[in-house]
């Protein structure tokens, strides 16, 4: 049998496969496809100090093999979450991670603080690429300054592991990773969203409302995998990584350049039940590939742990 | 509940220009779609689904109709579908119109383009329930139009045109004055027809159904709200709707 | 008669589309498919000082809408080139510009001042990818004071207009284009590749012999209008924008997000005629969304040029 | 010259485990290709094209045969193509075996697995000029085998396997010391085997047929090289190959 579990802090995972924070809400409208307790843990939508309502639309834009969003970080604010969303995921036999977000250091600490209250999440996911309100709209997650900052204080304010997800645009995520380690962090999520554009050839403008978006699906894949591959040589704790994931195989790749479990988001509005489908495929992979446990295939592919 | 399916072509045909009807065979579907709501549609080589609109429901033959616009890449791949082949669809999506069980009532539906497939599959359903229907659809062209006959067997039909090539010269709302008495009205079509239709019939009890680029398709994602009218908050089309109380929404 | 002629500092195009550096060898290959005078212009392969020899092969790899390259500047040095490429590319009526590749500002001089004594070519490209040997292998592409450094010192050695190849693996690409803008560049040319890799999992290592390859084709084109756009409302020099590019709606895209002119790298691969068909095809697609000129609709889509 | 031009599937079948055959027809290509040369083919979905070699032309006919193996997303794509479909290539491509004239020659092909197609129509075409042709073929096993009857057509065939269960069991280098004299080789096949057949003949005037990922497939991106033998440059296998003089190229 080959063994999919993972064990990381805060997180005991039967498969190292979950959806990814934005791209399954809280959970409820995939439920109805299937049993969340088979998933190996669910990261919930950003969760913010008080409600937001996000961006105008259009929202979202297709590219070739992927999409940019524009979402906004909507949401009805971290108390009604814990209020109404964390119970319902409780009842499923699943971890529980939330994604916490903000525009200052203490509103990220806000956040942190409630999810304290709750005995249903287990990890939160430091979601540093939003702009920092204060510091004039420059972003947590291209300054590594910031970025441990931001880190340190929500390790503060909360109980929990503090997973950090990296954002991509920088010019040296290995110096993002180890700040945010020497910070305090548990993990590391990463990677979120390249910034992109599409123009609206008809109106002439671009064609999200917000005029930048993320972009997201198979077209980052490779990114995200280089980004592993080079963080993992230079940090020692886990890492969760995502990017176009779409299949088993794709999971392996992962593995391999050094992610310890991984998250699957763009691929769940193609096919809702991607990831059990995943979950379901992966010990076949990984027995094609000679391998014989999920933990084994972690950072095979990366010198240092060859 | 919406299931992940495939359907199957039972036929393709182009109706207007650039406009296909594809009879798509499938039981889930044809038994549990209810008039306004969608399918959405995998289209290979594209990352994001499609949503296109129930026109038409043959429960017997366990058939389900699609019209749909070539307006880009999706839709031109979609197009090239022929008659065997399928495809992957989420459905049925959404809420559909709600259809009221009073009898004796006038319903007034109004289409601009390709806003009228769902209104027919609605108007339809509403004339087997006995009541009066009055359909004003709106076209670009004469080439554009399409579903007349269609229309015509259950409801008084009127064309219109935006170069008055067929039928009425103008645009839906110059005929709406026309049209006399009224109970309730059914909209779908591109936002300034919307618009202007929600405004000049306030008095009105209207059921508008919404178009958004969507992500997930089923209520996930919050990519494809609308602003509530008198909040700050959003409602989700593609779960919320695709159809609302006209004066439910901010358009 | 739309009016697809540009006018850069150095260049005179006919028309806005190039073949990118590296995608088009020196134009003798692609010459047996169409007249290359057909081109707005040509971008020759990247010269060095002396020749070399590059990377151990895999050097491609195939990705979702896209493709990893590591070829690793082999060229035969730019005496050669301009002994052997150079005069072949003069027969044609067409612009020639020269991308200028080094490990140290002294190479970058040095191929730069070469091309000072023939005059068939008719500006430089300045690509700033490359890691600085002497700086330990830092990118000169990744820091504003190198980028400027070098970009001031082949200025100095060259008679040519310089245009500088931004690569988009920056946290803030808008602070390279202004640093390169100070020290002299007469345009920008963006985006470069981004930093990618893909693991193969049958030997669970690194597909390319290199590891890392830089991204292209259509999956990096969000990146590139995002960037573009970006640069666009802070620099006044020409861009001439590159990144996906495979129809004249992508063009008109480019141009719409601020560029000047463009490259095609990636799609000359799957139809060596896509330069001369999208020059062929975009007065009718200029037309159809109502723009009369190239010049009309640069920077159209960026509010301060609407 | 290469030329960018469409082929039509005149025929599909699947010849061996996850090995298909096609014949296609196009009129420049089985005019002017020679054996050794390739197709490199569009496939729709993808950005790189993928180089398949000519396992044999009928001039007359103006159809190419390709043989191909599924070994990734493209070739299973290009696998589901059936009769009647077309697809894009560039070609032919590369440069062919030399074909020298001298009659009353004996000439070893030796190839493995899916690097047994290039020698078909090099082999059928020596014969056709009167040389003495032995073909030794290797495959994985009995499931992997084709074309057998094909060489035996115009060659002294031998079959190896590496499970043994068919023809002799091993690797195609067992069989060298059997077969007798030959003036010269022409292999194609893995590296591993490419590179035990150099050693092992090194006396012998020998030709080599290389793989390598590509990019342009024209020689102007540099992607498919090979170290050239004793210098530190470079050949292009697109362009310069993908046939070498066994002692042209480092393996
Ligand atoms: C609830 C609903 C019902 C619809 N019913 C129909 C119908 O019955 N017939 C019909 O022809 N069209 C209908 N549409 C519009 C249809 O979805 C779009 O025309 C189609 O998605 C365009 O895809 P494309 O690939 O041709 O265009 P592209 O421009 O290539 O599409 C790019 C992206 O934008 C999205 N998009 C573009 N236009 C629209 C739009 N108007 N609405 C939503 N998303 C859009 C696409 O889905 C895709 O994600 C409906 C839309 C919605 C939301
Ligand atoms: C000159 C030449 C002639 C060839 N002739 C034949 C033939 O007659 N029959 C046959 O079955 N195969 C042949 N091959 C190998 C064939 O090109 C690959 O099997 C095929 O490209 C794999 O594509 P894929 O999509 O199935 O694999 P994937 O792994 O999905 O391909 C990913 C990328 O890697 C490339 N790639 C993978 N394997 C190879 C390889 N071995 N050689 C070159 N590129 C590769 C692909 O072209 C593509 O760009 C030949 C290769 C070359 C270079
Ligand atoms: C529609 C959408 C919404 C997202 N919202 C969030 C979010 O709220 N918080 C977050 O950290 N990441 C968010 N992401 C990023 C994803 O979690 C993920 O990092 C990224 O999409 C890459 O994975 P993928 O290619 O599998 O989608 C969102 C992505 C998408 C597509
Ligand atoms: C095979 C290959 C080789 C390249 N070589 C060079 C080079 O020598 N110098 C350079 O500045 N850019 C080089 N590039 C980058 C391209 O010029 C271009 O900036 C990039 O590929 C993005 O454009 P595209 O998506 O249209 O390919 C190369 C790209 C590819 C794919
Ligand atoms: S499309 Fe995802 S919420 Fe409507
Ligand atoms: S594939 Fe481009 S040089 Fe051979």
């Amino acid at each position: 049998m080959t063994d999919l579990s993972v064990q990381l802090p805060g997180l005991n995972l039967k498969n190292p496969v979950m959806p990814a924070s934005g791209c399954f809400g809280f959970g409820r409208e995939y439920s109805e496809f299937y049993d969340l307790s088979r998933l190996g843990a669910v990261i919930m939508k950003a969760a913010t100090g008080t409600a937001r309502y996000g961006n105008s639309t259009p929202r979202v834009a297709e590219t070739a093999s992927g999409m940019l969003n524009a979402i906004g970080l909507q949401n009805p604010g971290v108390e009604k979450i814990i209020e109404t969303e964390v119970p319902f995921l409780a009842d499923y036999d699943v971890p529980v991670i939330a994604n916490i977000a903000g525009s200052t250091v203490e509103e990220y600490q806000k956040v942190a603080e409630a999810f304290n209250h709750t005995d249903d999440v287990h990890a939160l996911e430091l979601n540093i690429s939003c702009p920092n309100v204060k510091e004039g709209g420059l972003q947590f997650g291209t300054d590594p300054g910031m970025a441990a900052e931001v880190t340190q204080a929500v390790k503060q304010a909360s109980r929990l592991p503090v997973y950090v997800k990296l954002s991509p645009n920088v010019s040296d995520i290995a110096s993002m990773a180890k700040a945010v380690e020497d910070a305090g962090a548990a993990g590391l999520s990463m990677i979120n969203t390249l910034s992109g554009m599409q123009m609206d050839l008809p109106s002439k403008k671009p064609l999200l409302a917000n005029g930048t978006g993320g972009l997201s699906g198979p077209a980052i894949k490779p990114v995200a995998i280089r980004m592993i591959y080079e963080v993992k040589q230079q940090v020692n704790i886990p890492i969760i990584g995502m990017g176009g994931i779409t299949s088993a195989e794709d999971v392996l790749e992962f593995l391999l350049a050094g992610a310890d479990a991984v998250a699957v988001g763009t691929a769940n509005f193609q096919n809702p039940f991607v990831c059990p489908e995943i979950i379901e495929k992966l010990p076949e992979v990984l027995h094609t590939y000679g391998i014989d446990s999920v933990k084994a295939a972690t950072g095979k592919g990366v010198p240092i742990y060859e | 509940m919406i299931n992940k399916e495939n359907m199957y072509i039972q036929s393709r045909e182009q109706i207007a220009e650039d406009t296909i009807e594809m009879v798509l065979e499938n039981q889930w579907i044809s038994q549990k779609a209810v008039p306004g709501q969608f399918l959405h549609i995998s289209v290979p080589g594209h990352t994001l689904r499609r949503p296109i609109s129930i026109a038409d429901i043959n429960k017997d033959a366990g058939t389900t109709t699609i019209l749909f616009k070539i307006t880009g890449s999706g839709t031109e791949s979609l197009a090239a579908y022929q008659q065997g082949m399928s495809f992957d669809v989420l459905g049925p999506s959404g809420n559909g119109f709600p259809l009221t069980n009073e009898r004796e009532q006038t319903i007034l539906l109004i289409g601009g383009g390709i806003g009228v497939p769902p209104l027919h599959y609605l108007g339809k359903t509403l004339a087997e329930q006995g009541k009066h229907v009055i359909a004003v659809l709106g076209f670009q062209t004469d080439r554009h139009v399409f579903y007349e006959t269609e229309f015509q067997e259950f409801a008084e039909t009127y064309i219109v045109t935006d170069d008055g090539s067929y039928g009425a010269s103008g645009f839906v709302t110059d005929l709406l004055g026309d049209i006399g008495e009224f109970d309730q009205y059914y909209t779908c079509g591109p936002l300034p027809m919307l618009q202007a239709v929600k405004k000049q019939l306030t008095d009105k009890e209207g059921y508008i159904s919404l178009e958004e680029r969507m992500g997930c398709g089923i209520g996930a994602c919050f990519a494809c709200v609308i602003p509530e009218a008198g909040t700050s908050g959003y409602r989700k089309i593609c779960k919320d709707g695709p159809v609302f109380r006209a004066e439910e929404v901010a358009l």
